[in-house]
């Protein structure tokens, strides 16, 4: 099952390398079904000992909800990509499954090679798939995101040859036994910390993320926001055992830091016409929220063991809804009333309405965070960031309805918007963390979306917009980052004199010493020479 | 001097040797035979030494010893340094020659171009089979002089304005490299390469003398090597044919020099002696320096190919750079990355070369939408640019993982700043090569153009492109079999594998 | 040493001068053969004085040295007159240095 | 047995010379034949009779030295007539095609051919410093004839320079060895150590001035080295070849001779060997810059005997020295490397000449097309001469690094490595001029290209193959060498 | 003290004719001052106890080298060069001053040297003298050029065999009548005169070869009184150039040289030394083929032609 599902994305790769995308494109959906089985099925374990330092790959406890969550989103997905899909088939395939081969690689990678290795596979393969459309905006993006990609993937490069110096190839799950007591973050933490954080769109590494969703076709944003930043969390969650120094600095400035990504993603939002990038900085926002709850897991090991399971349940319904809306872009430029509820359902389900999966992850991970022993007013802020998640969503979706267009409503559409309703509930109850929420509860996650409604409604009617600055910002650091092309430096060549002035005069001597009375004159200077240097040693 | 079976390094010397000299005999016009001499050569060469990797394996040790000067032998052995650098470059030599005989399927002074090329080879193998620095001083200037002949084999002003240069560097190394040798002979008298340790008796005292001879010993192989400032050769040299570059720098010369490196690391001074004279510090700085500065400058090359001769002069020196940092992991990183650079070089090269030959393109810019009609060349050129940046599982991950880890664990954390900046700075350069190829459409100019390769050629060209990518992709891939580079590498440094 | 031979060795020593002088600062390759024989006169003319023996009988191989010498410098001048009857016929000049630049710009331009 | 052999080596060329002279095809053939083919079979016998029995003398005569001339056969002179066989036995097989014995050319080239060899198998052999002065100028009368003998306007006019030059050396010489004679009674080399010890000092000095500049002019040293590329480069090829690679040399056996083996201790040599060392320096540097800058083959070639021949004299200083040995080794095998492979250029260099009709830089192009064994010479021998390996050149250089450095001469090693490099320069811009194609689109190549006679291009290879093959076969001749000159100014 | 004062003046005669040699402006003064030059010289070693020296150097020195001069002076007149005319170009001053107060300094040096040199005992002329009658003549330079330094008087024929071979090689073209014969209509008086002198130039010369074993004379002088004869007849037109050397001339020119050189290896092949001469009559011998050789070659270059015939 783990190779199938290891093997198959690259041999359907290798397909397409070869041309026969056309005949087996049907596949493209069925490559990443395995996951689903490795993420319900019982644990297993493969080793590879011939691959690289020898790959050790299964499921565990903690990638599960990853492995759940990539095999429904990215088949549903995919499927949608088979109809959506019609240039440059070949391109798009091979890339899609490239990446899907490096994610899974990194999802199931027991040890550290291997994970970096599917990790990076991943990164670059995304790449193609952002830069699917060709245009000057995509080349852009992609540049901005590779830059990013390469930026963190050394630094995790970095991160990984300090624990390599000491441990080897280890395996992920001993790290923390490894380490012994984790002395608070290290610089290999720092680098790690930093270098997934490229792929989380942790502000101020976000900035791919913007340009990069808008460019690309609508089912790669959609596994790209919905499964691919999650490796970043999943990266974080394997290398970096919790701290034990409790609320630390280090964890409350990465508390601050998510909960100031998730506000101000969201403003930037709603600067954005365009629903894929809006929902991309919804998708900023959001992961800021993940942060948090990241930074709350790094108190110690109780409160790791304690959110991981919410940790998973928040991947899964962040993962499969924003999926579902990202598709949505594709599938409902014309809202009729089936388009709107299924639009609608994720979309309210980000902004955490109780009942859906998105209060379900919200109400855990607040009681998560005060257990955690954060500080009363980050729980405070967490939870009000549904007001402008709320907002967000209005934005978006009076953005979508002002689009016009025709398409079509695809079945993995509707399929995923199930799956998103379903799959963390589901979960959840698999975990033992499902449970109603209170009234309290519920106010909580009402009472946001409906100021919500009334800010966007009245902004609407007012035609208020936000000034279009975010493009211009990446611009201007891309500018920064842009190597100049210069003229080639040299050294100073070695040069054989020949026609050179110093060269004429030697010719010249050279004639002059062979006249006659020269070469006597010069007989004589010798011979007087010679005789002195006798008489002087006698 | 015994001229049986223990001497089969120099009859492996011998085959190319002779292979050469035939070459030339046949002259211009005897096409046929010659293309079968050069495989049959090629062929028997690579077969002899699997031979004699199999021997060694099973404890045979080779020698021959012919005495040239009193108390100074012409000596050649096998270790398992030698037949590494042996099988790479007898590997290489064969996949080269394939490529050469069809890119060259038009171009005169064939007959002159694979003479050579087999001399090349021949000095390269006996550079890796030197048993000491007397010998390998003596195949090394071989190869300047083999390959002089190569680099200015168009003929035209510009190419011997390389080969100028190329001499003008690579000779005044080679006299540093004979001033150092003989220094060291006066000082340590006549000796096989002097194996770790004998040179420590002569240490106390000499200090100074010996860290004199390394800086000469290090400048000569350096030339070869292109370490900064020693470099600006390399670049010129662009001006040879594709099969010419890649020999070049994957097969002989810049690997000879790296080569030297290693053994004037590992079993001139022995790791320990050079480092108590602070010696392997100043190599490894000298080193990054380079890693860093020829990566900055490649990215400023418009020519596909000074771009690729910036990337090896930044990208032999990890070889310099692991030996030098020390310690088993860093060391099994420099001495993997010797046939891990070779192999990805030599596909990039293959590739710069197919882009030439077939739509006549030098430019980075003119790359655009390549892979649309170039698809197996462009594939094959993705693999190995990805294995140059050291995106796992490619090569150059192997390479970079041992080198920083190593480094990490013998206390020289500057060396991952190093790595982590060049790697950025290789995918900076490369990258955007991959973009265009892939993400750009077509350029008009390039699509009115036709595919100039004849059928023939094709099949010449691209089979050995493809030979080497996937040999380079399962380098890294594979790093964990046995028989891999890594595995043998890692059973030379005789430590566990990671 | 008797005054007699004083006044040889002098006039040797002074001879060989005046021929190397005449050598160097002459022009015509004749003159300059002159002057080489000049100076082999000088030589010779010393040897002689030498080993003349003013005690005793004079000695011989100084003498069979210089009669060796002569039948050698006769050669030589009448090789170097052949050569001179060739470059003649072949030149305009006289003088061997006159033609140096002239040679030196066929050979070197 | 090793008497007749060395009374062989002079004489069959002499007797050879004068049947040459004789009218008849037969009696040409016949000198030539006799008087060249049987000298490496009398070599073996001398060779074999100097490593068993070490050094020896001949009185010639039957006259016992000071009163007669001896001859004097060691491992350096067996050295010197082995290059004078095989150097000259190779030109001559060259020379046969272009000087058909039978023919007007012949007759006036093969006579003298044969006195030259002759004379410098003598010269190689005598320890009588006045019977020396017959032989240098018996070969400077027929070295000369032999460069004018094409009669073209070049050569005429370096001829007569050499001539009057060489003439001026031998006076110089003469003088010296009067002095020499009147200051000791004697005239053997091997005698005048000890004879010169209780002579006035002025008159030591005096004399060892004189001797040593003669030669210097005659073994074209710089900067007295002027009628030396122009003579050596107009020549015909085997007579180039015969005069870059043995005849100049003579001079510099001579120097040998008088400073390592009959300098008095009283003489304090050490200084006045660094003076010719320094002179040597000079050729070397001198010799190499103008070798670049010349524009035609045989220029070059010459120029770089002027600065080879630097080589030679740079290790005079180190004699006194512990690293006298190698120093000794490694000056001797430059001398047989530096033959081999100068008489290799110039042959080649000949035919080059022949087949193109030019030897000017600028039209060796595509070289390797139209003469490519004539360039394999040129090549291979232009590795000996930069000192790369494989070659004699290289162990040469080798050994002379070597002993600069154990002798701890720095600034002969900065020379050394000076010299080589400006070596390399030189020959490589000969290779670069003949692998250049200005026009690629040019025809046949080889079709404006004469034809050269096989036996030709055969004798530039082989000796080119030789110099190669110098790099192989060091140990067992540097071991005949042996630790070289008793110079009894290193007494303490 | 008369001998003194001659020897005064003839050495402030040879200086002054050096002087003139070099200094004249007009080249064939110049010539002829060195002709008078070797005549001087010949009478100062007369005077100097070397006879044998003195009639050589008035043969070769000042008569064979003073007819090979003017001969050649006058062909380069007749070549249309005009060597008297060719007035030697005032020498820039730079060369001139240091050439000679090198020269002078040289002149100093070798003088002051010379004058050092004490009489060294044990000499290879003394040797020469106590060993002489082992040679088998009583003329000591005789012994000395054929006896205890053969092998240099050998090698020397073979320098005089060079010269001629490389004036040969050298020549340029043959072209009848390049030998300058009388110019005008002979005199009666020449013929009657020639048949004189060549006959007594015959008889001196074999006079001087036998008497060179006791008394001062030998094959050299001889040779070159001979070669003063043949010049004559070339000079008379009794001999003209011809374009090829005979089997004669060519066995005349290597007689000496050969003869000589076989003598000597005759006497090693009979377990002797190499060149010790056995006895007189070897020396005669081998003195008879120089003197044929010497002469012929001194002539042969005078002519400056390949060969000789009677003229018709």
């Amino acid at each position: 099952m783990i190779l199938l599902a290891l093997s198959l994305p690259l041999l359907l790769a290798l397909a397409c390398l070869l041309g026969q995308q056309h005949r087996l494109r049907w596949l493209l959906p069925a490559a990443s079904l395995p996951m689903i089985g490795l993420a319900v099925l019982p644990e297993s374990r493969l080793e590879l000992d011939w691959l690289l330092f020898g790959l050790e790959v299964g499921g565990d406890a903690v990638s599960r909800p990853f492995l759940l969550l990539l095999g429904i989103a990215w088949s549903l997905a995919g499927w949608h990509a088979l109809d959506y899909i019609r240039e440059r088939q070949r391109s798009f395939c091979l890339f899609w499954l490239l990446t899907l081969s490096g994610i899974s690689l990194a999802f199931l990678a027991q040890d550290a090679a291997g994970f970096y290795c599917g990790y990076a596979v991943m990164g670059l393969a995304a790449y193609g798939l952002i830069l699917h459309d060709r245009s000057a905006a995509a080349r852009r993006a992609g540049r901005v995101y590779l830059m990013l990609a390469l930026l963190g993937e050394v630094l995790i490069l970095a991160g990984l040859f300090q624990l390599g110096a000491r441990f080897g190839n280890f395996p992920l799950a001993e790290l923390g036994t490894l380490l012994g007591e984790p002395v608070g973050f290290q610089l290999a933490g720092w680098c790690l910390l930093a270098g997934f954080a490229v792929k989380m769109g942790t502000l101020p590494l976000h900035i791919w993320l913007p340009l990069a969703h808008p460019v690309a076709p609508a089912p790669a944003s959609a596994i790209l926001s919905g499964v691919i930043v999650k490796a970043g969390l999943l990266g974080w969650l394997r290398f970096l055992p919790p701290d034990m120094y409790g609320v630390s600095p280090p964890v409350l400035a990465m508390v601050m830091l998510g909960l100031t990504a998730a506000f101000y993603a969201a403003l930037m939002g709603l600067t954005r016409s365009e629903p894929k990038a809006i929902l991309a900085w919804s998708t900023v926002s959001q992961l800021g929220l993940m942060l948090v709850l990241f930074a709350a897991a790094s108190v110690g090991d109780v409160e790791r063991a304690l959110l991981l399971p919410i940790i998973g349940i928040w991947v899964l319904h962040h993962g499969l809804n924003k999926a579902a809306l990202f598709i949505a872009t594709a599938c409902a430029p014309t809202l009729t009333r089936w388009r709107l509820l299924l639009l609608a359902v994720p979309a309210l389900s980000i902004a955490g309405l109780p009942l859906s999966t998105g209060g379900l992850a919200k109400t855990l991970a607040k009681e998560g965070l005060t257990m955690a022993a954060l500080p009363g007013w980050a729980v405070t802020v967490f939870g009000l960031s549904s007001l402008t998640t709320a907002w967000l969503l209005w934005h978006l979706f009076d953005r979508l309805r002002q689009r016009p267009g025709d398409a079509r409503v695809h079945p993995a559409w509707l399929l995923l918007t199930l799956f998103a309703m379903v799959v963390p509930w589901l979960w959840a109850t698999h975990v033992g963390l499902a449970s109603w929420p209170t009234l309290p509860q519920s106010w909580d996650g009402i009472w946001p979306l409906l100021f919500a409604s009334a800010i966007a409604l009245s902004w609407q009617r007012r035609g208020w917009q936000l000034p279009d600055w975010a493009g211009m910002q990446a611009i201007r650091r891309e500018r920064f980052v842009k190597l100049e092309s210069a003229r080639p430096l040299s050294l100073p060549q070695i040069s054989i004199l020949r026609q050179y002035e110093a060269g004429r005069a030697l010719l010249r001597l050279e004639r002059q010493l062979s006249l006659v009375p020269v070469v006597g004159l010069g007989l004589l200077a010798l011979l007087l020479g010679l005789g002195l240097i006798l008489i002087i040693g006698m | 001097m015994s001229f049986g079976w223990q001497a089969l390094p120099l009859y492996i010397i011998l085959v190319s040797v002779v292979t050469g000299i035939l070459v030339f005999m046949l002259g211009e016009q005897r096409q046929h035979t010659r293309t079968v001499l050069n495989l049959a050569g090629a062929i028997l060469k690579l077969a002899l030494i699997l031979i004699m990797l199999l021997a060694i394996q099973a404890g045979t040790t080779f020698e021959f010893r012919l005495p040239l000067l009193p108390g100074l032998d012409l000596l050649l052995h096998a270790d398992r340094l030698t037949m590494l650098f042996a099988t790479l470059s007898a590997l290489l030599w064969l996949v080269t020659t394939v490529y050469a005989i069809g890119y060259l399927e038009q171009s005169p002074n064939r007959a002159r171009f694979f003479g050579f090329f087999s001399l090349c080879v021949a000095a390269t193998m006996g550079v890796a089979s030197a048993g000491n620095l007397f010998t390998f001083f003596i195949f090394y200037e071989l190869l300047t002089l083999a390959t002089w002949p190569l680099v200015v084999h168009r003929g035209t002003p510009e190419a011997f304005a390389a080969g100028r240069i190329y001499l003008a560097y690579t000779l005044a190394g080679g006299i540093l490299l004979l001033v150092g040798l003989i220094w060291l002979h006066a000082l340590a008298g006549a000796g096989d390469f002097i194996l770790d340790g004998s040179l420590a008796p002569i240490a106390s005292g000499n200090e100074n003398a010996l860290r004199a001879i390394f800086v000469l010993l290090m400048l000569g192989f350096g030339v070869k090597a292109a370490l900064l400032p020693l470099h600006s050769w390399l670049p010129r040299a662009m001006v040879a044919p594709a099969p010419v570059s890649a020999l070049l720098h994957a097969v002989a010369v810049v690997k000879a020099g790296a080569f030297g490196l290693v053994r004037l690391i590992q079993d001139v001074f022995g790791f320990q002696l050079a480092a108590s004279l602070g010696l392997t510090d100043l190599l490894a700085w000298v080193a990054g320096v380079t890693i860093i500065y020829g990566s900055v400058l490649a990215l400023k090359q418009s020519d596909l190919k000074r771009r690729l001769a910036y990337s090896t002069v930044s990208q032999v020196s990890y070889i310099a750079l692991g030996v030098a940092t020390g310690g088993v992991l860093a060391t099994i990183g420099g001495l993997v990355h010797l046939v891990h650079q070779g192999l990805t070089k030599i596909t990039l090269f293959f590739c710069a070369g197919n882009y030439a030959e077939a739509y006549g393109i030098h430019k980075v810019e003119d790359l655009d939408g390549l892979g649309e009609c170039m698809p197996v060349t462009s594939v094959c050129f993705t693999i190995a640019a990805l294995g140059m940046i050291g995106v796992p599982p490619m090569a150059g991950f192997i390479t970079k993982w041992h080198l920083g880890a190593g480094a990490m664990a013998a206390g020289a954390p500057w060396v991952i700043l190093i790595l982590v900046a060049s790697t950025l700075l290789n995918a900076a350069y490369f990258l955007p090569l991959l973009q265009r190829i892939w993400f750009r459409p077509l350029t008009e100019e390039i699509a009115r153009r036709d595919d100039r390769l004849g059928r023939i050629r094709q099949v010449a060209l691209i089979a050995p492109t493809v030979f080497v990518a996937v040999t380079a992709l399962a380098a890294g891939l594979l790093a964990g079999i046995p028989g891999s580079p890594l595995f043998w590498v890692t059973r030379m440094v005789g430590a566990e594998g990671p | 040493m008797n005054p007699s031979a004083l006044i040889y060795l002098l006039t040797a020593a002074i001879v060989f001068g005046i021929g190397l002088h005449g050598l160097l600062q002459s022009r015509q390759i004749l003159r300059q053969l002159l002057c080489i024989n000049l100076m082999g006169g000088g030589i010779f003319l010393l040897l002689i004085t030498l080993g003349g023996g003013a005690d005793g009988p004079p000695d011989p191989v100084p003498q069979a040295m210089v009669l060796t010498g002569i039948v050698i410098a006769v050669s030589a001048t009448a090789f170097a007159l052949a050569l001179l009857l060739r470059w003649h016929e072949l030149g305009d000049s006289t003088e061997l240095d006159a033609v140096a630049n002239a040679d030196a710009n066929t050979h070197d331009e | 047995m090793t008497n007749e052999a060395l009374i062989g080596l002079i004489f069959l060329p002499l007797l050879g010379a004068c049947a040459t002279v004789l009218p008849g095809r037969f009696a040409t053939y016949l000198g030539i034949l006799s008087g060249l083919a049987p000298l490496p079979l009398l070599l073996v016998a001398v060779t074999l009779s100097v490593a068993q029995n070490g050094p020896g003398f001949l009185e010639l005569g039957g006259w016992a030295a000071p009163l007669g001339i001896r001859l004097f056969v060691d491992p350096l002179a067996v050295l010197m007539l082995w290059m004078v066989a095989i150097i000259g036995g190779l030109a001559a097989i060259h020379a046969w095609c272009d000087f058909p014995p039978a023919s007007p050319s012949g007759q006036r080239f093969w006579p003298l051919w044969l006195l030259l060899t002759s004379a410098m198998n003598a010269l190689f052999l005598s320890a009588d410093l006045f019977n020396l002065y017959v032989c240098l100028e018996l070969i400077t009368l027929t070295a000369i004839p032999l460069i004018a003998l094409t009669g073209s306007k070049t050569a005429v006019r370096a001829a007569m320079r050499y001539l009057l030059l060489a003439l001026l050396a031998s006076l110089l010489y003469l003088l010296g060895v009067a002095l020499l004679y009147n200051a000791t009674g004697t005239l053997d080399l091997y005698l005048m150590r000890d004879a010169l010890a209780a002579a006035p000092p002025a008159a030591v000095v005096a004399t060892l001035a004189l001797i040593s500049l003669g030669l210097l002019l005659k073994g074209a040293v710089f900067p007295l080295h002027v009628w030396l590329p122009k003579a050596h480069a107009s020549a015909p090829g085997p007579v180039s070849a015969v005069l870059s690679a043995l005849v100049v040399k003579t001079a510099i056996y001579l120097l040998y001779r008088v400073w390592l083996w009959s300098v008095p201790a009283t003489v304090a040599a050490e200084q006045a060997l660094t003076l010719l060392a320094i002179l040597g320096a000079g050729a070397l540097l001198y010799g190499g810059v103008l070798a670049l800058l010349q524009q035609r083959l045989k220029l070059v070639i010459a120029y770089s005997t002027v600065a080879q021949l630097g080589y030679l004299l740079l290790i005079l200083p180190m004699a006194s020295s512990g690293a006298w040995p190698v120093a000794w080794q490694g000056g001797t095998y430059q001398l047989l490397s530096h033959g081999l492979a100068k008489a290799a250029m110039f042959l080649a260099a000949a035919n080059i000449l022949h087949a193109l009709g030019s030897d000017r830089l600028s039209d060796l192009q595509r070289l390797d097309q139209r003469q490519p064994l004539s360039l394999f010479a040129l090549a291979v021998a232009g590795v000996s001469i930069m000192g790369l390996p494989p070659s004699g050149g290289f162990l040469a250089k080798w050994l002379l690094l070597d002993a600069a450095f154990r002798s701890g001469q720095w600034w002969l090693l900065a020379v050394l490595v000076a010299g080589s490099l400006l070596a390399a320069a030189y020959v490589f811009r000969i290779l670069a001029a003949s692998l250049r194609r200005d026009d690629p689109t040019e025809a046949d190549p080889v079709a404006d290209t004469k034809a050269i006679p096989n036996v030709q291009t055969a004798c530039a290879v082989l000796l080119a193959l030789l110099a190669l093959a110098a790099g192989f076969a060091a140990a067992p001749m540097i071991e005949f060498i042996g630790p070289g000159a008793p110079g009894a100014w290193s007494r303490p | 003290m008369i001998g003194l004062a001659m020897d005064c003046v003839l050495a402030l005669g040879i200086v002054f004719l050096a002087v003139q040699t070099v200094r004249s402006r007009s080249l064939f003064q110049a010539m002829l001052m060195f002709i008078v030059f070797g005549l001087l010289m010949s009478l100062s070693w007369a005077r100097l106890h070397a006879p044998d020296l003195a009639l050589a150097e008035a043969a070769i020195g000042a008569g064979i080298t003073g007819a090979l001069l003017l001969v050649t002076w006058r062909r380069l007149q007749a070549e249309g060069h005009d060597p008297v005319e060719s007035e030697q170009s005032a020498p820039s001053m730079w060369l001139t001053l240091p050439t000679a107060g090198a020269a002078s300094l040289l002149v100093v040096i070798i003088g002051w040297v010379a004058l050092q040199l004490p009489a060294v005992p044990g000499t290879a002329g003394e040797l020469a003298w106590q060993r002489l009658e082992e040679v088998g003549v009583s003329n000591p330079v005789t012994g000395v050029l054929l006896g205890f330094r053969a092998y240099d008087t050998l090698l020397e024929m073979a320098v005089l065999l060079a010269a001629w071979l490389g004036a040969r090689a050298v020549a340029t073209e043959f072209r009848p009548g390049a030998l300058p014969g009388p110019a005008h209509a002979e005199v009666p008086l020449v013929g009657a005169l020639l048949s004189l002198v060549v006959p007594i130039s015959i008889l001196v010369a074999v006079y001087l070869l036998q008497a060179g074993g006791s008394a001062p004379g030998g094959a050299f002088q001889g040779g070159a009184v001979l070669a003063a004869g043949g010049v004559l007849l070339c000079l008379t037109g009794r001999l003209e150039a011809a374009a090829d050397t005979s089997g004669l001339e060519r066995l005349g020119l290597i007689l000496g040289l050969s003869v000589f050189s076989l003598v000597g290896l005759l006497v090693m092949a009979g377990g002797g030394p190499m060149l010790a001469l056995p006895g007189a009559w070897a020396i005669y011998l081998v003195e008879t083929a120089l003197l044929v050789s010497i002469a012929l070659t001194l002539v042969l270059l005078f002519a400056a032609a390949p060969g000789l015939r009677r003229a018709s």
